[in-house]
């Protein structure tokens, strides 16, 4: 378990299932009038393979630490009330929560818009891995995109 | 007149995911002689490791939790990892 | 209280707080990889002034149509697994939850842009009215978009 | 010969939100001869009411549930309803 959590902002990964609510109470403060969440479930079917579990490995210290930058680009480019970012580590089985992903802002514009930069930006970039496990016995780490090596 | 360490200077390299599995550990020491940039680290272990050649076109490396370009230069002490492409989500 | 529930869809229009877990109960499938969820919240400040709480008015038995026919068109624009929409009525204090809009779609794009599709069409077509009460004491009946009459 | 009712065929209208305190009724009934449209209706509770003349330009009419165009045709036993610009949500 990692986590950083400050008035405004919450990060956290953890390897014990996921729950919505306590994002929702994070997120709910006098200021805001809008909250987008975004969670992402295990699914059972793609491209006719049958999924039974997705595993998650996460460089943890380095994850808290991209989040909090992902934090700070999105404070910057929308006005935030809060904002929670959750990851689960380890097997997520079928239905269940792999990450929580919440905003909330003055109006649902910002929170719709925020919330997706996360979620797009958190799959690109946050050392964190998953493998699936399929229904035949197989096991596949998933790639996500590659992109080229920048000037850090 | 200079102090002689036991053990030679190194850096530890992260590896997470496919690269840690085929690498088989979760991490590897690489033998610096003094400071190296990520280009000349990245040549070093893709010479050592095949599966770290395999994936040289699309690792990024971070040092000290946060991502860095080739021209980075590394020493022992740093925190390095080799991230592959990643998938959380 | 008016509600309407299939396998696939829940709309539900009700006095009593709304939370949000009910909600992502109902929408994590199997089939679904991604949910958004909107809440929309009571916030304090706006333009300078101070609201105390809001006050929703319903046309119960309309807003159950209206919504369901949402539903609808959301569903031939994006593979939606499950779709909810939960209103509150009556007095809404600050930080409170006056409505839930939630979609889970196989992935993530189809989420974001039926969920937010939903709460924009919500706010122009739904026979729900808020009224705003201030801390001085005066009230405003909220108006939103003035739309054309259009036949049919 | 035709039967004769104890009142005259009517249309309950429904008010809502600003417009149901102006007018100060959540409901009006209109008195109708026959089928009419629903711009007839609405011109005849303009006439009526000054709180729907003042909202005409913004009003939405809905019959049984459902949004229509001025040119619906209502009668007695239609649920009719003056939506004002809403805002929910």
């Amino acid at each position: 378990m990692e986590e950083l959590r400050t008035d405004r902002r919450w990060i956290r990964i953890q390897e014990a299932p996921l729950d919505v609510a306590p994002a929702s109470d994070f997120l709910r403060v006098e200021e805001a009038g809008g909250i987008d969440l975004f969670l992402g479930t295990t699914r059972r079917w793609t491209d006719g393979r049958e999924t039974v579990q997705l595993e998650y490995e996460c460089y943890e210290s380095m994850a808290v630490s991209e989040l909090d930058r992902l934090l700070d680009e999105a404070a910057d480019r929308w006005p935030l009330s809060r904002a929670c970012i959750l990851h689960r580590t380890g097997a997520v089985p079928l239905r269940e929560i792999s990450v929580v992903v919440g905003v909330s802002t003055p109006h649902r514009d910002a929170a719709f818009g925020a919330c997706r930069y996360l979620i797009d930006e958190l799959k690109r970039r946050v050392p964190i891995w998953k493998k699936e496990r399929f229904a035949d016995g197989t096991t596949d780490w998933v790639e996500g995109e590659r992109p080229p090596l920048t000037d850090g | 007149m200079k102090d002689v360490d036991s053990s030679p200077p190194a850096i530890d390299v992260r590896l997470f995911s496919s690269l840690r599995e085929q690498v088989g550990c979760g991490s590897v020491a690489v033998i610096v002689e003094g400071p190296m940039t990520v280009d000349e680290l990245l040549r070093r272990l893709a010479d050592e490791h095949r599966a770290v050649q395999a994936f040289l076109s699309c690792i990024r490396v971070a040092v000290n939790q946060e991502y860095v370009g080739e021209s980075h230069v590394v020493g022992p002490g740093d925190e390095v990892a080799l991230i592959t492409p990643v998938s959380g989500g």
